[in-house]
């Protein structure tokens, strides 16, 4: 492999990474007609009061290689041992958590955090200032050990320092303004650990890692399970908790059942208390028999990046013939047989504030439009097959896809839309890749491909920082497959990040989406979700939506438990 | 024919036996594993043939039908046609179970016949050599290729005909020991002919013959290890109709449609089934007629 | 009911009218194998009996259908068989139509039963000991294990196995051959059954282990016990019987006093079997009733007549010096297998290896081929040197000395056909080299020579009977016409009749075509009959030397003597 | 003195064995090492890669670390001789892509393995000795049928087997948990899965064994003795047929394994399946060839283990 070709498939991979691994992505359901708003806290009154025991059974799906880290798997472990220094309602308020309050300079730059007293790591450190500025260094110091992947994108080149005022007060400087800072903080990815701990090193870390949340990890059985046993002395619940103080649960057995026929077979015959995921094909059989949670994630949604470097699709007519030329709506229909809605918006996703929802009609089914864009782009010729082709090269569309861990629904869009856009003379050709090649790049280098599925999970549209920063001073951005190039939207981005006044952020934001969309460096057709379905004596799990839908157990019980 | 024992007809009789049992009877299963077999090898020739409907053409309007009249074996989540997408699958199933079949045998004899030849310290090694790659276990085998090569059609040629090697160059080897040990070898010795004839007129052609059933019995189960790759997603990737792919393919759909994971498995168990009853039926006609029971 | 053998002739024959109901009765049995569609009749309307402490014997060929008389009298013909007969009684009772339970009262307690090659009807993988025990235990005889340990001693002290504790725990492949039979026997023994079944119990054995369990039967009999002795050996039969059944092709051909069948026998078929038999007496003359063949080919004849032999009779045609050979056995010691062995062969003489199983006698053959490499001493074909040349130098030469092995199916390549085989060995003839017209019809000659029809050419050896193949390898080995052929127990797989046929085949050739043999065989009789000086072997020493008639006439070593007197003679020999 | 000899060449033959066992193991870590090699593009990057760090170009300075890390700089005979000396005191190397040992990482989960290996490998056993028992060379419907059901086993994909087992046993039929974990009961899918496959080509062996030891002279001798027909399956054929099986049994370790492993994928179990799927998808090759080297190290244990059971069950081939 030459090296810039795998220079470049390293950018790919860490956004792939994400898409694949967190299968919700190819997999994830919702009935369009189903009400997602927040289901937990609109039933959550109807129940009585809260009994404590039992450990929950919740089946997963993934197993990461370490129990916490930047990819979204190992986000959901981490929200059950860690807590973060502050929460995310749903509709983007930041609410105290393990700061319980907060003051940010005039200028923007500076914000200084108040902590919770008497908040103790489970392995008896206390959680103060110091805890949490050695925490934030490490995040974005060169040291493997202890750089967090996530933060790291959002804050190199903007965060400046983070020092001690005083045992439980600490101040945050930044260099230039950031308004999305406490979004990111808010993700559980930045969950604070006991510094103690990381002293012993990664490899133990990430076996046994130390948090103050209401969760402890007792113990974690490589391929099977990470059994988690309640904190007795939890104190530092968020703001958007139902109730302070330990879980009412004594555990949580933690299962990876990566087959999906595994995990909701054990929900069916009551070996699962919860799982994540339902196949597509299960998913009216889920509906009737059992509660379902569900929180499509904000960030980018599910979309096809189109390489917009070289044609065909460096024409922005040639990329919005493309989305024109296939009937995704009746393609998502198909393949997720009514369980995921059909999203046109392929800037930002649904649950983000900053979400136009008239763009998610964009680009509907036109094969008109399509024939006549590529017309007008010099595309005019077809031959015997009606594939088209311009001074003598046909008009090819190579998708690069990974199915190594999911099941067919999402892969049969792609086949769909091959076959939809044929008509209007598009070759689509499809590059099922197997993930070990997918590792090493293959069919993702820059001559290998057009179009690549991917997404970036986010609470809202701060991720524009990462997924369309352009190549500044020869700087490559490694999270932008699209290769798609805009210095004005990059403009518009700096300034709503910069924006004090929220509504001014938003407008800055929605104009950012606006341009994404007229440009159409990507495609959509569905969203990301993160669902979990319930037996019925099991009340008050909810997700996250504040930040990513993680699964929150703490305030988890059962109905019939003594 | 245990009152035969030990009388001095014993082995004569015994082999008169078994020779006329051999000439007069076909059995049954022979018959219909050929039928299966001659389907099979239609299907990865021409598989036009014996579709009834594109394999790879999208009905969105009948996803998950089960088996019918009009499809055979019921339809995928697409709405295509899962009978069509098997016989279209067979080619690529069949085509790594040969290859996989010939490269592994293409390495054990050469390796197999130059050790039971050699002898001394080339034996020795070869010998030793076969016992180490022996140890190794098939699929593990395939994916360390896999994992250090990716995933193609020739990966897992490779793979699966490395993998199975060894058991076949032992095999070989002592086949080849076994014929010059025998008495018609010294006979021709005897009769003052040289190693070289020897080796051309006897030892191959007795020492290989045996090995025609190993090639129908390893084709079946090379297959069955090929899709075993392709099962743990290691393989051949969908939308490829590859009988390991399908039965991956189909596992997330078991619950509720069940045919798009039996149909395939019965698929792969008919072929190698076939296959070997028939490798098996000329083991017993060449035992008959060429080793001594 | 049987026409040919109605009941009364068989009283007629008996020779002393019952006293009482014999132990045993057997009446028109017929005994087929096989789906009622195809069945194959193997007994065809069998009677006799058997008094109280008499011994009869049954005789005949393979296929004859006198073990599957012997086993219908345990109820042991297979599943597949169909046993029909008007009379069937033992000790008074029917046991025509007997369950299971009630053959397995029978087997073993009232019958007792010796197979052949104690070395395969003894459980290789148990003490011999727990086989003898368990005639003991099945019938519950013994209560306590003490008393079944002290039983089976006993036995086999009774049966005359040496230190017959420490035997008792060792496998049968740790005994002698003959300590093996014997336990073999103490197992038929073991609960005194009134009647001894022995299906060719000496069979496999060497000629002096079988004098031995002769004896031992002998005694068993005189306890007064019933016997039932089957054989294809005549000279054995002989020495036991009070009474003999000839059988052939599943019908008895003759019956009478052992006295009458070896004295007067009446039918063709007994004369001829008994004529068969090579002994000291029948050199020289013809075993088999066949007339010598005729000789076609000139070549040979010319060669036969004008050829003057007695120049080269001075000079020997193949000469061993001294051999000694070595093997290395299983654990890892060197084993002298042949000791010091001279020999000379001269044009158209036939040197005759004798000795025991173990003697060195087909390593002796081995190396006069040059298939082995004497460890010391060598081998001069006549008179260059043959062990000490190259292979290479050999090859050449090979021509000259063939050899007949007693396996002849290992000896084809189960692919070639007769043709090519035969067709193989004539490629090697020295000298002109033979087109291949001339080669197919010298086949089809050879073939006529060894008294088969051409049809042969296109079978197949595993499709030939053994008498056939044996006639095969014969061709073979004369094709290349060699000066010496060895031959290896030639005769030892087959049936007395063929034994015959063979044997005055290659009487015939060596007349014909002068050749030389090296005749290696255990059997005295044969190697007398066709040799005419004799190479005594034990324990890869050759003991005596000299003339046929002077070393099996008149032994002076020991061990010859033991050998000659250990042969069984046929006790009513004819005038 | 015979029984000091005996002893002298016994342990002779063990320690023989002994040696060739460990030659072969050290042949399959060169091959493993080697064939390494094989793999297009440079190692580092594939570490980085699968790594999946947060940098877009690798930087040349991090590919040395990594490089220099791992040993990679060295000559490849330096890193050869390294390996052997390392495998030869159990260190197998360090994962690419978790965070610890490849040692550590598979004794943790090779207990299920061996586990399942072991019980599927007994049940199999059984299986063939209660069928070949009660129904070889009965020369009736049940005894041809027999050979049939095992080549029929015999040619069954054990993953698709699986399958069809969980799904019709522990999802419809509720008999057994879908999510055994290491209980007992979860067991027994599995093993049932991998012991029909097996059993397959067990039974085939031992019961053309035991219909041919049936015909020997030994057995009808035995029967003329009286001695019942069960008697004589358990007492005397038994032993012989088993002969074939047990030789067989210690050739399929390798089949055993792979066997495992696709059936741990197909029920989610723990153990080296699902680390082995794993470290192939993530192109984790120390644990790959690991996984590799212990399996053969098994497999010599297993022939090893074979052939002392066969001395004992055929003293005979003590002095072979």
């Amino acid at each position: 492999m030459s090296k810039p070709a795998a220079a470049h498939a390293a950018f790919l991979l860490k956004s792939l990474n994400r898409r694949v691994k967190s299968r919700a992505a190819v997999i994830a359901i919702a009935m369009s007609g189903l009400s997602i708003a927040d289901p937990v806290h609109a039933e959550g009154a109807s129940a009585g009061k809260p009994q404590s025991g039992g450990t929950i059974r919740y089946g997963h799906f993934q197993e990461p290689p370490c129990l916490y880290g930047g990819w979204v798997q190992q986000w959901y472990l981490q929200r059950q041992f860690s807590d973060n220094l502050v929460a995310r309602a749903e509709d983007g308020r930041i609410l105290p958590w393990l700061a319980t309050a907060w003051t940010i300079s005039d200028d923007r730059k500076t914000y200084t955090f108040q902590i919770k007293p008497d908040v103790k790591f489970t392995d008896g450190t206390s959680l103060d200032a110091q805890a949490v500025v050695d925490n934030i260094n490490g995040w974005l110091s060169d040291s493997p050990e202890l750089e967090n992947p996530t933060a790291g994108p959002y804050l190199r080149g903007i965060f400046e320092s983070a020092a001690v005022a005083d045992p439980l007060t600490f101040k945050i400087t930044l260099k230039t303004p950031f308004e999305p800072l406490l979004n990111v903080f808010a993700q559980s990815s930045q969950g604070i650990l006991s510094p103690t701990a990381l002293k012993r090193g990664k490899a133990v870390n990430c076996e046994s890692p130390v948090g103050s949340g209401p969760f402890i990890v007792e113990k974690w059985n490589r391929g099977r399970n990470v059994i988690f046993r309640r904190n007795p002395n939890y104190n530092s619940a968020p703001a958007t908790a139902k109730h302070q103080g330990p879980a009412y649960v004594e555990g949580i057995e933690w299962r990876f059942l990566a087959d999906p026929t595994i995990r909701y077979g054990s929900l069916l015959t009551g070996e699962s208390d919860v799982v994540y995921h339902i196949p597509a094909v299960n998913w009216q059989d889920a509906n009737s028999r059992f509660k379902i949670v569900r929180h499509l994630t904000g960030g980018t949604p599910l979309r096809l990046a189109l390489f917009s470097e070289r044609p065909p699709f460096d024409d922005v007519r040639v990329r919005q013939a493309f989305a024109y030329a296939s009937d995704r709506r009746a393609a998502v229909q198909a393949a997720f047989l009514g369980s995921l809605p059909y999203e046109g918006n392929f800037a930002l996703s649904q649950s983000s504030p900053e979400y136009v929802s008239e763009l998610s009609k964009s680009y509907s089914y036109d094969i008109e439009k399509a024939n006549k864009l590529l017309d007008e782009a010099g595309w005019a010729e077809r031959d015997a097959n009606g594939i088209r082709s311009k001074n003598g090269k046909a008009l090819i569309i190579r998708i690069t896809y990974t199915n190594a861990f999911s099941p067919p629904d999402g892969d049969q869009v792609l086949q769909i839309i091959q076959q939809q856009a044929k008509a209007a003379g598009f070759d689509v050709r499809l590059q099922p890749t197997n993930q070990a090649d997918f590792w090493a790049g293959k069919n993702l280098g820059p001559n290998d491909y057009e179009v690549v599925p991917l997404y970036w999970v986010a609470p809202g549209a701060e991720i524009y920082r990462i997924s369309y920063k352009p190549d500044l001073n020869g700087v490559r951005n490694p999270f932008n497959p699209s290769r798609y190039q805009d210095l004005p939207l990059w403009d518009i981005i700096q300034k709503a990040e910069q924006a004090g006044d929220k509504a001014q952020r938003t407008a800055l934001y929605q104009q950012a989406e606006r341009r994404i969309i007229e440009n159409a460096p990507s495609l959509s057709y569905t969203v990301l979700d993160v669902t979990l379905a319930l037996a019925d004596n099991v009340k008050d799990i909810w997700l996250d939506s504040g930040s990513v839908g993680e699964p929150v157990f703490s305030d988890a019980y059962f109905t019939d438990k003594k | 024919m245990s009152f035969a024992n030990g009388s001095p007809g014993h082995t004569k009789a015994f082999i008169t036996a078994r020779v006329l049992t051999g000439a007069r009877m076909f059995p049954v299963p022979v018959y219909i594993a050929t039928v299966f077999t001659a389907f099979f090898l239609i299907a990865a020739i021409a598989p036009k043939l014996l579709q009834t409907h594109d394999p790879l053409a999208l009905s969105l309007m009948s996803p998950l039908r089960a088996p019918s009249l009009t499809h055979w074996l019921g339809t995928d989540q697409s709405g295509r046609d899962l009978y069509s997408r098997i016989v279209a699958g067979t080619g690529q199933s069949l085509s790594i179970g040969l290859g996989a079949t010939a490269l592994s045998l293409a390495i054990a004899l050469i390796l197999g016949v130059t050790a039971g030849l050699s002898g001394g310290w080339i034996d020795n090694v070869l010998s030793r050599l076969f016992d180490a790659l022996f140890a190794l276990p098939t699929l593990f085998l395939a994916l360390l290729f896999v994992s250090l090569l990716g995933t193609s059609v020739s990966t897992l040629i490779i793979a699966v005909g490395l993998g199975t090697s060894p058991g076949y160059a032992r095999m070989v080897r002592v086949q080849v020991l076994r014929v010059k040990a025998t008495g018609y070898v010294e006979a021709a010795k005897a009769l003052g002919h040289s190693p070289r004839g020897i080796l051309f007129k006897h030892i191959l052609p007795n020492a290989i013959s045996p090995l025609a059933t190993m090639f129908t019995l390893g084709i079946g189960q090379a297959i069955i290890w090929a899709s075993g790759l392709s099962f743990l997603g290691l393989g051949v990737a969908p939308p490829s109709s590859e009988w390991g792919a399908l039965l991956n393919a189909g596992r997330n759909y078991v619950i509720y449609a069940w045919w798009l994971e039996v149909m395939p498995g019965i698929a792969i168990a008919t072929f190698a089934l076939s296959v070997t009853v028939i490798g098996q039926y000329v083991q017993q006609r060449l035992e008959g007629r060429i080793e001594l029971p | 009911m049987n026409v040919t053998y109605p009941a009364a002739s068989f009283r007629q024959n008996a020779t002393k009218p019952p006293a009482s109901d014999p132990l045993l009765t057997v009446q028109n049995l017929n005994v087929s194998f096989g789906p009622a569609h195809s069945r194959r009749a193997v007994v065809k309307g069998v009677s006799f009996r058997v008094e109280e402490g008499r011994c009869v014997a049954i005789v005949g060929e393979s296929g004859s259908g006198k073990s599957v008389t012997a086993r219908t009298l345990v109820g042991l013909t297979g599943a597949r068989s169909h046993v029909q007969a008007d009379r069937l009684t033992f000790q008074g009772k029917n046991i025509d139509r007997l369950g299971d339970r009630e053959w397995r009262a029978l087997r073993g307690k009232r019958i007792g039963f010796v197979l052949q090659d104690a070395l395969v009807s003894l459980d290789p993988l148990r003490p011999v000991g727990k086989e003898i025990g368990e005639a003991l235990s099945v019938h519950r005889a013994i209560r306590t294990r003490a008393d079944l340990t002290e039983r089976v001693v006993e036995l086999l002290n009774l049966v005359g196995v040496p230190e017959p504790a420490v035997k008792a725990r060792q496998l049968p492949h740790e005994l002698s051959g003959g300590q093996r039979q014997r336990a073999l026997i103490a197992t038929a023994i073991a609960l005194d059954p009134a009647l001894l079944i022995a299906d060719e119990p000496t069979t496999a054995l060497d000629v002096t282990i079988q004098a031995q369990i002769l004896d031992l039967l002998s005694e068993t009999r005189q306890r007064g016990k019933a016997m039932i002795l089957i054989s294809h050996n005549l000279a054995v039969v002989s020495q036991m019987a009070d009474e003999v059944i000839v059988m052939r092709h599943g019908e008895i051909v003759e019956h009478g006093s052992s006295e009458q069948i070896f004295g007067d026998p009446r039918h063709d078929y007994t004369r001829g079997l008994l004529k068969a038999i090579p002994s000291v007496r029948s050199r020289g003359s013809r075993l088999s009733s066949s007339t010598a063949p005729r000789f076609i080919s000139a070549e040979g004849e010319t060669r036969a007549l004008t050829q003057s032999n007695m120049a080269q009779r001075c000079s020997p045609l193949l000469e061993a010096e001294r051999l000694v050979k070595r093997f290395r056995g299983p654990d890892g010691k060197l084993r002298t297998v042949v000791n010091d062995v001279s020999f000379r062969l001269g044009h158209g003489e036939t040197l005759g290896i004798v000795g025991e199983s173990g003697s060195g006698k087909t390593t002796v053959a081995r190396m006069a081929l040059a298939l082995e490499r004497p460890d010391q001493g060598e081998v001069t074909l006549e008179g260059s040197p043959w062990t000490a040349a190259t292979e290479k130098e050999r090859r050449q030469r090979r021509s000259d000395i063939s050899v007949i092995y007693q396996d002849p199916l290992s000896s084809f390549d189960p692919r070639w056909t007769i043709e090519r085989v035969i067709d193989d060995a004539l490629a090697r003839r020295s000298g002109n080299p033979l087109d291949r017209a001339s080669r197919q019809s010298e086949v089809s000659e050879l073939l006529d020579l060894v008294g088969l029809s051409p049809n042969f050419r296109t079978g197949r050896p595993l499709e030939l009977s053994g008498g056939q193949r044996q006639r095969v390898a014969i061709a073979r080995a004369i094709a290349p016409r060699p000066k010496i052929i060895v031959c290896d127990e030639p005769v030892a797989a087959l049936d007395v009749s063929i034994q015959a046929q063979i044997l005055d085949l290659l009487g015939d050739l060596k007349s014909h075509l002068r050749v030389s043999y090296l005749f290696i065989s255990h059997d005295l009789g044969v190697v007398h009959h066709l040799s005419d000086r004799v190479l005594v072997m034990h324990h890869g020493v050759a003991v005596e030397a000299g003339g046929a008639d002077d070393v099996f006439l008149r032994p002076w070593q020991p061990y010859t003597r033991k050998l000659v007197a250990a042969v069984p003679q046929l006790h009513f020999q004819a005038a | 003195m015979n029984a000091v000899k005996t002893i002298g060449h016994q342990s002779l033959w063990l320690a023989r064995r002994l040696l060739s066992g460990l030659i072969v193991v050290w042949a399959a870590a060169t091959f493993t090492f080697f064939v390494q090699f094989l793999m297009p593009g440079e190692r580092a990057q594939i570490i980085f890669n699968a790594n999946s760090g947060n940098v877009g170009e690798i930087p040349r300075d991090q590919l040395l670390a990594i490089n220099a890390k791992y040993g990679f700089d060295q000559p490849v005979f330096v890193q050869y001789g390294k390996y052997v000396r390392d495998v030869m005191h159990g260190d197998l190397g360090q994962s690419y892509v978790q965070y610890q040992p490849v040692t550590d990482l598979i004794a943790r989960q090779i207990g299920p393995t061996i586990a399942l290996a072991f019980a599927a490998m007994l049940t199999a056993w059984i299986i063939t000795i209660t069928t070949t028992v009660l129904f070889a060379g009965r020369n009736n419907i049940w005894s041809k049928a027999l050979g049939g059901f095992q080549v029929f086993l015999a040619t069954l994909p054990p993953y698709w087997l699986a399958t069809i087992l969980l799904v019709v046993f522990a999802i419809q039929l509720r008999l057994f948990p879908v999510v055994g974990g290491n209980t007992l009961m979860g067991l027994v899918l599995p093993t049932m899965a991998l012991a029909l496959e097996i059993y397959g080509f067990l039974g085939q062996a031992v019961l053309s064994g035991f219909t041919r030891v049936l015909d020997q002279p030994f057995i009808t001798s035995s029967r003329m003795r009286g001695t019942g027909d069960l008697s004589l399956r358990l007492r005397h054929a038994l032993r012989h047929a088993a002969l074939p099986g047990i030789t067989l049994s210690g050739w399929i370790i390798g089949k055993l394994l792979s066997g495992a492993v696709l059936i741990e994928a197909v029920f989610g179990r723990q153990g080296l399946g699902g680390v082995l799927v794993a470290a192939s998808s993530t192109r984790d090759v120390p644990v790959v060839s690991g996984v590799i080297l212990v399996s053969a190290a098994l497999f010599v244990a297993a022939s090893l283990i074979v052939d002392l059971t066969i001395q004992l069950v055929d003293p005979r081939m003590k002095e072979a």
